[in-house]
């Protein structure tokens, strides 16, 4: 903690002339932007290639990358200090409890007696969709 | 001494007098506290995402199959539309730091542009949406949204669609409200290099709709 | 108030400077807002303690003896929302942490003091909607659980959006608490020098900032779903009600840490005033207390034990859950090791923080056997659960806000209360609360479930037992606030500014402080708990 | 100390209870010990006279703060081991062994079990010792929890899922069931029995038709009436024209006219099998909607034809108490049973049994148990003792005198009891301490 002068009264605006907050340059926005504007067209490009189940974790990883780039760049997270590093990662880590949490529970409740009656009430709801389809 | 709730007179260029920190320490304390509230809206949206999440792996299917109905160019011009605005919103943070406030207001005006834009394309998606009966308490081609015979889980797809990009209208309109403000400001000159915090919060929170659109349109229109 | 000065009684402090009922309802001062959040609080405990009243009454004798099952529903729904939303889970931290954070870390006021009178008026727009809500008052119990809260004819939409808004309240203290103890400590108040009561506070605002978004999606999903009909958590349309609980305890859960980690602050501070001795371990209660929010936000499905969720689930979070047991015992071990060869003196504050590590003891150990996977399938539901939660919740967090009030009222109001007055308070509400749960825990081991309007017989003597106990309970607590509130406003007994020789900054200011809380900005040189006199070996 | 758990009828429930009560005796021996400590140092050390002494600044100690961290998480993992242990064994179903499967339905305040041979009970469970048994849960409306104290097991009924809650139970007898998951108004009254009886005795107990047997020699309004009171319809329509929680049945058949929406209605097949499968189709002038309960898969189809048959019969012209002749009741020579004895066969006979219990427990009317001499409060706030002339009015004209709690719902017995036979119930109500 660097040691800001302790009179409560002066340090207006008028004794201030540091610096405040980082300049990023002009060509990096625009290299971030067309970055972007690429991995956007290769987000569609991947979902038209049908990978099954993992088209989802693809799609997840390509906006997982433009989001990291809007956030360390364009929001300057890059320039922040840890604790801000902190509040951004936090809630991310928080969404992975819960989703794992979720998880965890859904996929296994599966009763070995009544996986009969679980298939055959899948299969009726996908006659539906057929018909519907 | 406490001042008067709302400050309204102000030096242009020069940061408010604020009685309990000095300058630096007021921005910092601006930025940690937005980014502590952009916490929170990540979270917000987590819980809608996480419901998403259990549904797309209970419904492959049916999921995917509904997401057909959506028109996925229109999400992706509407993601491009988002990325500039975000690009122009960052390039209002650097015009601030070179006491540019004309180019400040400008790069604000394209970027609420943008914004305007981006909740137009959305409201003819929606209505579109409505008029082929996929909209609660409408019926079309696919039947009464709200009968039962109403395939369900088409209905909770668009029922998660709605709620998304509902929520995500919603934070769109605030964020321009905000940037709107920093505008105005901006117009009277208002800021410099040593005081930018509203431009500056504005922008972090127009990055975080942009942030969130770009989870969502391949969640929605693409993956399905 | 007398002008007439008897001790050094500050003319202008922040209570009598501005003055005017207005100068009131706009004010940014954390202090004045702490006492508007008082008020308000002590208001909806009041009207919560009413209603726990009607409901012992009714369950004093098995059968219809004073309201119908379906009122008996809507008074414990109606308990349980006042008690939570509107009472304890604003309770310490909006009103002692927004008085004593900053003047505890030499600010002048929190980091967004317009921010903080913005969040006391999103509260009060919350609890209007909660009265709103009276008009057809809700019968779901406060954990609304669908699909029973989605088909009720009850007025739910209102409840949740109040729920809703008191969450958004409790997101914006918390924001505003971590930046002020990030940006604004005093020169010199490093991170280990900070007092306990504010790494408890800082703890507590982590989870309220971070946890509480999850059940406002939650409660908007609910609301979303008795309008539009989305069909995530109804059953009929593929939709799944454990989902709805997964969320709702993913917040539920750590706000129970909300409550109490400012309980376990208030006591760690006193304890050591009291006994004149360091606090023991201090590094390792601080920490602990950032454990116990972190290991919060993991465990939040031994709610869920029985509710349907899978047999692997049930025993990854029963095994998680004894990891929070850990933290907590630390932190008694901690607070009993401080009385070691100490010069304790038994005030009304000190009788509390006793208190509360007996009730706490009990609450914990119960604890034990609700994370104990095969006990908790008998227990889970059962009155057991309904004594547990009481002896965390008012054992932990209300004796601690009742410690708070008594220790640093002479800091908020200038004046000192009756001791003996006090004294009596605290016996009575003590052997009240004991006399009140302690037959529950014996009615959940015979496996009475909970939220029952009605009983079978061989129940009965204990219900009785407990009901008595809930009126000595009620009775105490009035007496306690009676006293306080009588001090306040006719007491010529004026408070010096440091009554316990306490050693931390906010008793190094004039009490009632001024409104700039510090004539001179602190510069803090040592830690806060230095009492005794230095051991010849050098710190131990 | 503390040792207060319920009887143990399951197999699990004494590994249940030990792992319990070793958490008890940790957890006493835990807070004694602290609280102990505690009060020690404070007397101990406590301020003489008001002065204060020297203390010495100790902060820490590293060597303590590993013990109690250590001790605490040993005692952890040895609990929460046994916990999980334990859960396996409550959890675990035989899949070889010879498994009695249950289905049980829970609906807004009552529990329905389906056996494999098509049996149906309400509100009671009949199950063999020493076998393993797995009740199917789930659920037609809300969120119910399936109780049963004694086996120690509780699993939530969820609609739309199955879950399942198992147990062999070991010991016979009756054991209480309870909801524990809140599920509205009458959360408290849904309440059932786990009889667990002999192998041989649940053998004929399942295989016992004569209900069936009984019925199908009835004429089609009586087994309507049995399906009336089977279902639970009397508990809110009454047969006498009186109004309860929905409209009385008497004279419903054939009544025209429209609804104050001006929606025309008229009483015939159709809106009869409506109502019964979707209750707010038709919601009568001034009665509560959706509080009827959905019998789409509870009232067969059978039933329906004999609900209509015994709805279209209240046309007024029998009289309302038409009683089944009692069939399969062989001849008993009447004048050789005590007065205690005759009233307990009518009681059975005139169907006093389904709305007055003998044991205490709540039904739709006040429990007969203990009730002779004791003073009777009523809904009009008035009083007196239960006494001959009382239960002879009660029997008589029961709109007199509505015990307090309890709805006008007893139909009058007016003319179909002779006087020796009204003297003998409450000889029989009497000798019900």
């Amino acid at each position: 903690m660097s040691a800001h002068h302790h009179d409560s009264h002066s340090g207006h605006g008028e004794g201030f002339h540091g610096e405040l907050g980082h300049v990023v340059p002009y060509k990096t926005y625009l290299a971030i932007l067309i970055w972007l504007l690429i991995l956007t067209v290769v987000t569609v490009a991947a979902a038209q290639v049908d990978f099954g189940a993992m088209n989802a974790v693809v799609a997840m990883i390509i906006a997982s990358i433009k989001a990291l780039l809007v956030a360390t760049i364009f929001m300057h997270l890059k320039f922040e200090n840890p604790v801000t590093w902190l509040y951004a990662l936090f809630p991310i880590v928080l969404l992975a409890i819960l989703l794992a949490g979720l998880f965890i529970d859904n996929p296994f409740r599966t009763d070995p007696q009544h996986a009969t009656e679980a298939a055959q009430h899948a299969a009726n709801r996908l006659a539906v969709i057929l018909r519907i389809g | 001494m406490s001042h008067g709730l709302f400050r309204t007179e102000w030096v242009a260029g020069e940061p408010p007098d604020i009685h309990h920190m000095d300058v630096p320490t007021a921005y910092d304390a601006a930025k940690l506290g937005m980014w502590l509230f952009l916490a929170t809206e990540i979270l917000l949206f987590g819980g809608l995402f996480a419901a998403y999440a259990l549904f797309h792996w209970a419904y492959p299917t049916e999921f995917h199959h509904a997401s057909k109905e959506l028109n996925w160019k229109i999400g992706a011009f509407n993601t491009c539309v988002l990325l500039i605005s975000s690009f122009y919103a960052a390039l209002s943070v650097d015009a601030a730091q070179h006491n540019n406030n004309k180019k400040v207001v400008r790069y604000l005006l394209i970027t609420l542009g943008c914004g305007l834009i981006f909740l137009v394309v959305k409201y003819f998606e929606w209505t579109g949406k409505a008029s082929h009966g996929l909209f609660p308490g409408t019926s079309g081609e696919h039947g009464a949204f709200n009968s039962p015979e109403f395939n369900h889980s088409y209905r909770m797809f668009f029922g998660l669609y709605y709620c998304m990009t509902g929520l995500h209208a919603l934070h769109v309109i605030i964020g321009m409200a905000i940037l709107a403000w920093a505008a105005n400001l901006a117009r009277k000159g208002r800021f410099s290099k040593r005081y930018y915090t509203p431009v500056e919060v504005g922008a972090l929170y127009w990055h975080l709709v942009d942030l969130i659109w770009i989870y969502l349109f391949p969640l929605l229109y693409l993956v399905g | 108030m007398t002008s007439h000065q008897h001790a050094a009684n500050p003319a202008q402090n922040y209570l009598n400077h501005p003055k005017g009922v207005w100068s009131w309802l706009t004010t940014t001062d954390h202090k004045r807002i702490a006492l508007l959040y008082l008020f308000t609080i002590l208001l909806s405990f009041f009207a919560g303690g009413v209603a726990a009243l009607v409901m012992r009454t009714e369950l004093m004798f098995p059968g219809h003896d004073l309201v119908s099952a379906d009122t008996y529903n809507r008074l414990f729904t109606l308990h349980g929302v006042l008690m939570i939303f509107l009472f304890i889970v604003p309770g310490i931290p909006a009103t002692m942490g927004n008085f004593l954070l900053p003047l505890m870390i030499g600010a002048k006021d929190v980091a967004f003091p317009r921010l903080n009178l913005l969040s006391y008026y999103i509260y009060v727009i919350g609890a209007l909607f909660g009265v709103a809500a009276l008009a057809n008052p809700v019968d779901t119990g406060w954990t609304f659980y669908t699909p029973y809260s989605m088909d009720t004819g009850t007025s739910v939409v209102l409840m949740t959006a109040a729920a809703f808004i008191l969450g958004f309240s409790s997101i914006l203290t918390g924001l505003n608490f971590i930046v002020t103890v990030h940006k604004l400590r005093a020169p010199g108040m490093t991170w280990s020098r900070l007092p306990v009561f504010v790494w408890g506070t800082y703890a507590t605002a982590v989870i309220q900032t971070l946890a509480t978004p999850v059940v406002g999606i939650t409660l908007l999903l609910l609301i979303m779903e008795r309008l539009m009909g989305v069909g995530i958590f109804d059953p009929k349309l593929g939709g799944d009600p454990v989902l709805f609980q997964h969320m709702f305890w993913f917040y539920s859960h750590p706000v129970v840490y909300i409550m109490v980690l400012p309980a376990f602050g208030v006591v760690g501070e006193i304890i050591p005033v009291f006994s004149r001795k360091p606090l023991f371990g201090y590094r390792i209660v601080c920490l602990s207390s950032l454990a116990i929010a972190i290991i919060g936000f993991v465990v939040w499905a031994h709610h869920m034990f029985v509710a349907g969720i899978s047999d692997t689930a049930a025993i990854y979070f029963s095994i998680i859950t004894f990891a929070v047991a850990i933290p907590t015992a630390i932190k008694v071990f901690n607070w009993v090791s401080t009385m070691y060869k100490g010069s304790i003196r038994f005030d009304t504050p000190m009788l509390y923080a006793m208190g509360f590590v007996f009730l706490f003891l009990v609450a914990g150990t119960t604890g034990i056997y609700l994370a104990a996977l095969a006990a908790d399938v008998f227990y889970h539901d059962t009155y057991f659960v309904v004594a547990h939660f009481h002896y965390t919740i008012q054992g932990g967090a209300v004796i601690g806000l009742m410690a708070a009030l008594h220790f640093w009222f002479p800091k908020m109001t200038g004046k000192m209360y009756n001791e003996t007055v006090g004294k009596i308070a605290w016996i009575l509400v003590f052997i009240g609360f004991n006399l009140t749960f302690i037959p529950q825990f014996g009615l959940g081991m015979e496996g009475m479930p909970r939220r029952y309007y009605d009983y079978l017989p061989e129940f009965q003597s204990m219900h009785s037992l407990s009901t008595i106990g809930a009126y000595v309970n009620a009775f105490g607590y009035s007496f306690a606030l009676f006293n306080l509130l009588w001090a306040w406003i006719f007491s010529k007994n004026y408070a010096p500014a440091n009554p316990y020789e306490s050693l931390s900054l906010e008793w190094q200011t004039p009490s009632p402080p001024p409104t700039e809380n510090f004539v001179e900005t602190p510069i803090v040189t040592d830690w806060t708990y230095g009492y005794g006199t230095p051991l010849k070996s050098g710190a131990h | 100390m503390f040792r207060m758990m319920p009887e143990q009828a399951s197999e699990v429930a004494p590994k249940i209870d030990w792992l319990i009560y070793l958490i008890t005796d940790i957890s006493v021996f835990f807070t004694v010990l602290i609280c102990g400590a505690m009060i020690y140092f404070a007397i101990r050390y406590r301020q003489r006279d008001g002065k204060h002494h020297e203390t010495p600044q100790i902060k820490g100690d590293h060597l303590l703060e590993m013990v109690w961290t250590i001790v605490p998480t040993i005692i952890c993992i040895y609990v929460a081991y046994y916990g999980v242990k334990y859960f396996y064994d409550i959890r675990h179903v035989p899949l070889d062994g010879d498994v009695v499967t249950v289905n049980v339905q829970g609906q807004k305040w009552k529990w329905d079990f389906e056996y494999d041979n098509g049996k149906k009970t309400t509100g009671e469970a009949v199950i063999p010792v020493g076998q393993h048994v797995k009740f199917v849960l789930t659920s037609r409306d809300v969120l119910h929890s399936f109780f049963v104290p004694a086996m120690r097991v509780k699993t939530d009924a969820i609609p739309g899922r199955y879950t399942y809650a198992a147990f062999k139970p070991v010991k016979t007898g009756t054991y209480q069931v309870f909801c524990t998951e809140y599920c509205g108004k009458d959360h408290s009254m849904m309440l059932a029995k786990v009889r667990v009886v002999s192998e041989a005795e649940y053998k004929t107990w399942l295989d016992d038709k004569s209900e069936e047997l009984a019925l199908l020699k009835m004429t089609p309004p009586e087994r309507g009436r049995a399906a009336y009171n089977k279902h639970g319809c009397n508990a809110c329509h009454s047969l006498d024209g009186s109004r309860l929680v929905g409209p009385s049945f008497l004279k419903a058949y054939g009544r025209e006219g429209t609804y104050d929406s001006g929606k025309k209605y008229a009483v015939d097949h159709e809106y009869i099998r409506q109502s019964i499968y979707e209750p707010n189709a038709h919601i009568v002038d001034s009665y509560p909607p959706n509080l009827m309960p959905n019998y789409t898969d509870q009232v067969s189809a059978q039933e329906l034809d004999d609900l209509i048959a015994f709805i279209r019969s209240l046309d007024g012209s029998a009289p309302v108490a038409a009683q089944p002749a009692a069939a399969a009741q062989p001849a008993v020579d009447l004048a050789a049973l005590s007065p205690i004895e005759r009233g307990k066969l009518l009681y059975q006979q005139k169907i006093c049994v389904t709305c007055h219990s003998i044991d205490g427990s709540k039904l739709v009317g006040p429990s007969f148990k203990g009730i002779y001499g004791a003073t009777q409060k009523h809904v009009d706030g008035s009083s007196a003792t239960v006494d001959e002339g009382y239960i002879r009015e009660s029997i008589l004209q029961p709109g007199l005198k509505v015990a307090e709690g309890y709805q006008n719902m007893m139909p009058p017995y007016e003319g179909q009891l002779s006087e020796e036979q009204i003297k003998d119930i409450s000889e029989f109500i009497k000798s019900l301490k």
